[in-house]
């Protein structure tokens, strides 16, 4: 046996700090189409390489090359870059109207598009999504409408979250899109209840669930894991990588040396590492999944590896933590530029109608965004009745919560905040 | 009529909800083939198949985690924990997730499911199997506690809580799974056989949430008590000969307020006594509340008998637990003030 | 002297902990390089290197439990948890083994640690980033639960927390973080340069944990409070001109007693407020125990004045904070009692 | 793609239940010596096959075999073999004092003494370890005195417990044994958090904890893994795959499409899946992650896969839920009897000396057992004074518990229990 010297305390780090040039010449990338494509009802042991790999379709060239390559009907590819681009552009413009103080916070996902929209498109309508605040792009997918959204980002009377939640945390149960929780995690085994549920009625819609790298550190992600292998749920575990929890780097929560993707392996089901920034591959990935989950097979851990381009959320100052351009350098490039330019090479777009398409989102986001203004914002209101705080604690309101409304209604009354 | 213990009431909730609605699913640590350590599940998988009442991994949290994702699916799933001890892993899928789900939609999703968990010392479990944590769920909002002292109770209340579409948390006292216990440990085991709360329909029937039940009644002192309290209670007024009125609880929250206005409003002395530590316990929001609401009828302070504010230690359980002596004891002081 | 606001005075307190004692340890999300989102680390890293403060996967109940493992090597791990809010992953971690360690192990084994972290409303964060958990805390034996409403008391108490042998909660209140917040969040934001706890020693100095602070004397009332509250207590008593003595307890639990008792003793009158939830809160422990101690002092029905039996309502909390109107409306109430 | 029908939900089976025979042949077990046998310092992507795999020394013949042949000392294998006997005849006693009502619990752990007695000798004397309530062999192979266990089993007043703790859950810090919980899988995180103070002191000590299979199920174990890897702490995480849980099959805990030694593969540290009745193997797979730990190369997740012999505890009665014969068939075999062969096979042994070890161990545990009642048992005391349960709570009591210590005192004098 070795001599041992003494031990040290081994602190995961950042790549780079503000001050640093982002350098990402660790990360061994695959080209496009390398990755072999086994069947749906792969064992999990098949899927080893996948999970330490990287699965790509779109070319440097823009092509679509290799076995995952989903030939996707032109439609579809077309809903799918326009939902991106919308997701993008309503970023931006709520983004804005934090920093007017028309509401207290906002969260983008730029960078991070093609994750929740290919995904969208993948699954089928009905499947139950269970979310992150970062799978906006979901329901923009789902043709759900953005002034609803706004109206919850306003907390205005329209809010059909009655101004309870923080923006951005939505509710959308038609558009199969679960209520979003503050608390990182906790709806990830929560999405395989839903599916164990579904497989118990003998129903076909399967579920799926969104985590970021980071709280993946929490015991949720564990018991989903346990869980959907112990009941083979027909759910996809979507571990969105996006190399940041706010200032922490992917590595402090756990990815230093191997990928999460090759987590699911040791549950026995299969994990697939995939460039998250490729909309062909994610939309590719997420079909063999819930392909492989509505055939009984169960579930699949999806580790997309993205960037997350912004900061973490309207209070959030990133340049205190990286350098600020390194998005620039991000070796897997911008899933929204790499979709066109591949819909370009194909001859499915061109430039002219890529910026009409942005001069017609930009309108219909402008157009939204004025009515939902004009139906209330945060700053000067109107809102829903605050009396409504009290509803939906318990389906009926209970004797307490009569008597605490009635005399918060007298103190309004008290204050001069409502009339006697 | 069956005579039926408190296992064996339980059992027959479960099976008959089972029987009654295909979205009702059992499951927890060995409730399947076993039948769980208590028994309660015993033969429900065997007759409702193990899609229905099944085993789930050791992992609290990932158990009431599912059954909030079946509750949005739409079923009405029931887990067993198997000693409230081990409730706290799921802490947070309780509070933040059961108990807002509703509120957090505003009304789109819920989280009907039903945690039941077998607490409270008496079995010489030490700390990690004698606990009583219902006071760490009471202070929380969108979740109801119930806690049944009788067989008869304890059937009909969980049919309700099955039935109810908000989380409920189902403690039953393990004290009282076989028979009435009044705190006298050194006597006979009594059994659920000979009690009238022992005879139990076999069918369908529900007992009321949020309704307390007056198990005594009394016109000098009020005594506040649930589960296996409630007959401490009983042997303690017996043996003191005090005309208390003794009320069962049964549903902890939402509270039935009325029936303890009445009564201390009638009585001017009240007794609040549980097995959980004092200190911020249940007792602390009963004393609060009666206080506030009946302050100018008491005649004497209002009262707390509870665990000590300690672990509950293996071999001194009995010193441990608020028996008929100390109960009395603050009866006395209670009559005399 | 320094002037300090809040997070400069935690921050101070950090690093002067970290200076005097090399088992000190921080760590928590974001702490490390960034500082904290409420850059209460700011810089720490940087002076003491990062084996001393660091960044921790986003795990609580990770966190929590490596802690007492260092703890029980011998180290003195402070944590931050980044929003009380998130607390619950670490309950089962908390209460089943920080708080039980020393007992179970009858003093072989004891967990020094301190968790730091952000509590109460007032910054539109909505119900996850605005609860105020301390009552699920203070009724769990082996815990201390401390919560400081002034940079001078937040720097000393929490180097009497880092220093104390056994788990500490310190629950920061983070509207108070900037400047001393009387609750009327439509006037101008004041800071606490002008407050003399604003005021705060570069260096070590300890506030001993248990002993409330006399923060207004007065006789004709009793207000209990802690935190945020503190302040809301002292602007609701200037408006309504009453001679209101205003105790800030500081440490929640072990609650110093004697000063509640003493004041209450001599005013008759007792009012407590808290931001949490009324139902099962900290001050129904508050109410009961001074019920229990001052009964035939009181001349009124001591009152609560909490947050609503609700979730923090994103565009509500000034609806849901319990306000100088709000507590100066019971303050007339019990004065006219 | 394919046609979906309708989901159906998988619920794991245990494979016999009473009344069937139990039948193993379902499990693929390598032969001993069979397994290769990396350095210490590997990649854990070099140990991929151990954590699949079986590392197995005593072959059936009763030889050491292979790479991992420990070459073990003559001295120290005796002292194994007398440790696990020692363990295993202690348990018998204890189990009947249970029954005999003489201490209100007990758990045994037959039939895995391989596991602690093994491992703790791989181990330094003050390396720290986090165990379950089944590795009483832990303290027995440090020469614990049984007496003492004893006293705590029969909570009597030389109990250093005090009488607070179920019987079993020992505390003992000289040992390096940390205090027990019964809440299954906190130890294990906490462990970590040892390793990684040690760590960072540049100590040489490291930290071992165990976990059941079962239990690996908690959040806990994720924690345990993730920051295990976050800060490479130098720790031995141990999975005690007994295949069981109280009556739950070991499928329950995710067991059965992947080992769970391979869980750790996914976190980018070695697993090894190790025979855990083969004495040798134990030994040799825990020096190895000693080694390792104390080299910082950080953590091994070790799944000792064993066979609960007896009842879960003797609260338990597994002829409710298995066939009460199944661990004649186990293919495994029984730790004791097989190093006992193996030390007779290499003539280290005999069968001679073996029944005068047995007759002096029994000899020792009577009269350790007979000095145990005499300071009191359970059943009729005397115990410690009931007024300590009062101390501990906080270092310094404080005064609500000087008041409840009172006011139970005063209680035990009005019931006659104590003196006035
Ligand atoms: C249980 C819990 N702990 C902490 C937080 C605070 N928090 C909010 S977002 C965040 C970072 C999450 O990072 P990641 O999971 O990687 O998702 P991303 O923001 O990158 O999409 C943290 C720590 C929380 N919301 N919930
Ligand atoms: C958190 C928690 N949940 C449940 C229990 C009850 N319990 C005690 S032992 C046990 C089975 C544990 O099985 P395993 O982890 O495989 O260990 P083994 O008993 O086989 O050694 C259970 C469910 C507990 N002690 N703690
Ligand atoms: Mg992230
Ligand atoms: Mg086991």
């Amino acid at each position: 046996m070795k001599r041992d010297s003494s031990l040290h305390l081994h602190i995961p780090h950042a790549r780079f700090r503000p001050g640093d040039t982002a350098d990402f010449s660790y990360l061994s990338l695959p080209r496009a189409g390398q990755s072999p494509c086994p069947p749906s009802d792969a064992q999990a042991s098949a899927t080893r390489d996948l999970a330490d790999g990287l699965v790509r379709v779109i070319g440097d060239d823009g092509g679509a090359v290799g076995p995952w390559d989903p030939k996707l009907d032109p439609g579809l590819a077309l809903k799918g870059l326009r939902a991106m681009l919308l997701t993008r552009i309503f970023d931006d413009r709520m983004f804005k109207a934090q920093r007017q103080g028309k509401t207290p916070f906002y969260l983008k996902c730029t960078g991070e598009e093609a994750v929740a929209v290919a995904q969208a498109l993948a699954l089928r309508p009905d499947d139950m999504c269970f979310p992150t605040y970062r799978q906006q792009g979901l329901l923009i997918a789902r043709d759900w409408p953005i002034l609803d959204m706004m109206c919850q980002i306003y907390l205005n009377p329209k809010d059909r979250l009655k101004g309870r939640q923080l923006p951005v945390l939505y509710s959308a149960r038609q558009a199969g899109f679960f209520s979003l929780a503050g608390n990182l995690g906790t709806q990830f085994p929560q999405a395989v209840g839903w599916a164990m549920a579904s497989a118990y009625k003998r129903d076909t819609k399967i579920a799926a669930a969104w985590i970021g790298e980071g709280a993946s550190a929490e015991g949720d992600f564990h018991q989903a894991m346990v869980f959907a292998a112990v009941y083979r749920a027909p759910v996809i575990l979507n571990l969105v990588n996006n190399q940041w929890a706010i200032s922490s780097s992917q590595g402090v929560a756990g990815g230093e040396e191997a990928s999460f993707a090759s987590r699911a392996v040791g549950f026995g089901f299969p994990g697939i590492r995939v460039d998250g920034n490729d909309f062909l591959a994610v939309y590719a990935v997420t079909r063999w999944a819930a392909e492989r989950a509505r055939n009984n097979h169960g579930p699949t851990l999806i580790e997309l590896f993205t960037y997350r381009a912004g900061a973490h959320s309207t209070s959030d100052d990133p340049g205190r933590y990286r350098p600020g351009d390194e998005y620039q350098h991000w070796p897997l490039g911008d899933p929204i530029e790499r979709f066109k330019a591949h819909l370009i090479r194909i001859g499915a777009w061109d430039e002219a109608r890529h910026q009409a398409l942005v001069a017609e989102i930009e309108t219909q986001v402008d157009a939204a965004n004025r009515e939902a203004q004009g139906l209330g914002v945060h700053s000067n209101g109107p809102h829903h009745d605050p009396a409504t705080m009290f509803e939906d604690i318990y389906k009926e309101m209970p004797q307490h919560l009569k008597e605490q409304r009635a005399e918060m209604q007298r103190l309004r009354v008290l204050a001069g905040r409502a009339p006697s | 009529m069956t005579s039926m213990n408190m296992v064996q009431a339980l059992n027959s909730a479960l099976d008959v909800m089972l029987e009654r609605d295909a979205n009702v699913l059992v499951f927890g640590e060995d409730v399947g083939f076993f039948g769980g350590v208590f028994r309660v599940t015993e033969g429900l998988q065997q007759r409702h198949g193990e899609q229905r009442v099944f085993d789930a991994p050791i992992a609290e949290g990932g158990q009431i985690a599912v059954a909030i994702g079946m509750g949005a699916y739409g079923l009405r799933p029931v887990v067993e924990c198997q000693f409230a001890d081990y409730i706290y892993p799921a802490f947070d899928q309780l509070v933040s997730a059961a108990a807002r789900l509703r509120y957090r939609s505003a009304g789109e999703f819920n989280a009907p499911l039903t945690v039941r968990s077998p607490y409270g010392g008496g079995i010489f479990g030490g700390q990690t199997h004698s606990q009583s944590p219902e006071g760490l769920f009471t202070h929380v909002c969108g979740l109801k506690t119930i806690i049944p002292s009788n067989p008869y109770d304890a059937k009909g209340l969980l049919i309700s809580a099955i039935e109810d579409d908000d989380p409920v948390l189902f403690f039953e006292p393990k004290r009282l799974y076989t028979g009435p216990f009044g705190g006298h440990h050194d006597r006979p085991l009594e059994t659920w056989a000979k009690h009238p709360a022992g005879e139990v329909p076999a069918g369908y029937y529900t007992v009321p949430l949020g309704q307390a039940s007056i198990t005594r009644s009394g016109g000098d002192l009020t005594i506040l008590a649930y589960g296996t309290m409630v007959h401490v209670a009983l042997t303690a007024a017996a043996e003191t000969g005090v005309d208390a009125e003794v009320i069962d609880l049964r549903t902890l929250w939402p509270l039935d307020t009325d029936a303890i206005i009445a009564s201390v409003g009638k009585t001017g002395r009240c007794l609040i006594i549980h097995e959980a530590t004092r200190t911020g316990g249940y007792g602390a929001e009963l004393s609060a509340l009666v206080q506030e609401r009946c302050f100018y009828h008491l005649e004497a302070p209002i009262e707390r008998v509870a665990g000590w504010d300690t672990p509950y230690p293996c071999e001194f359980e009995w010193d441990y637990f608020p028996g008929p002596l100390r109960v009395g004891d603050a009866i006395r002081r209670l009559m005399a003030a």
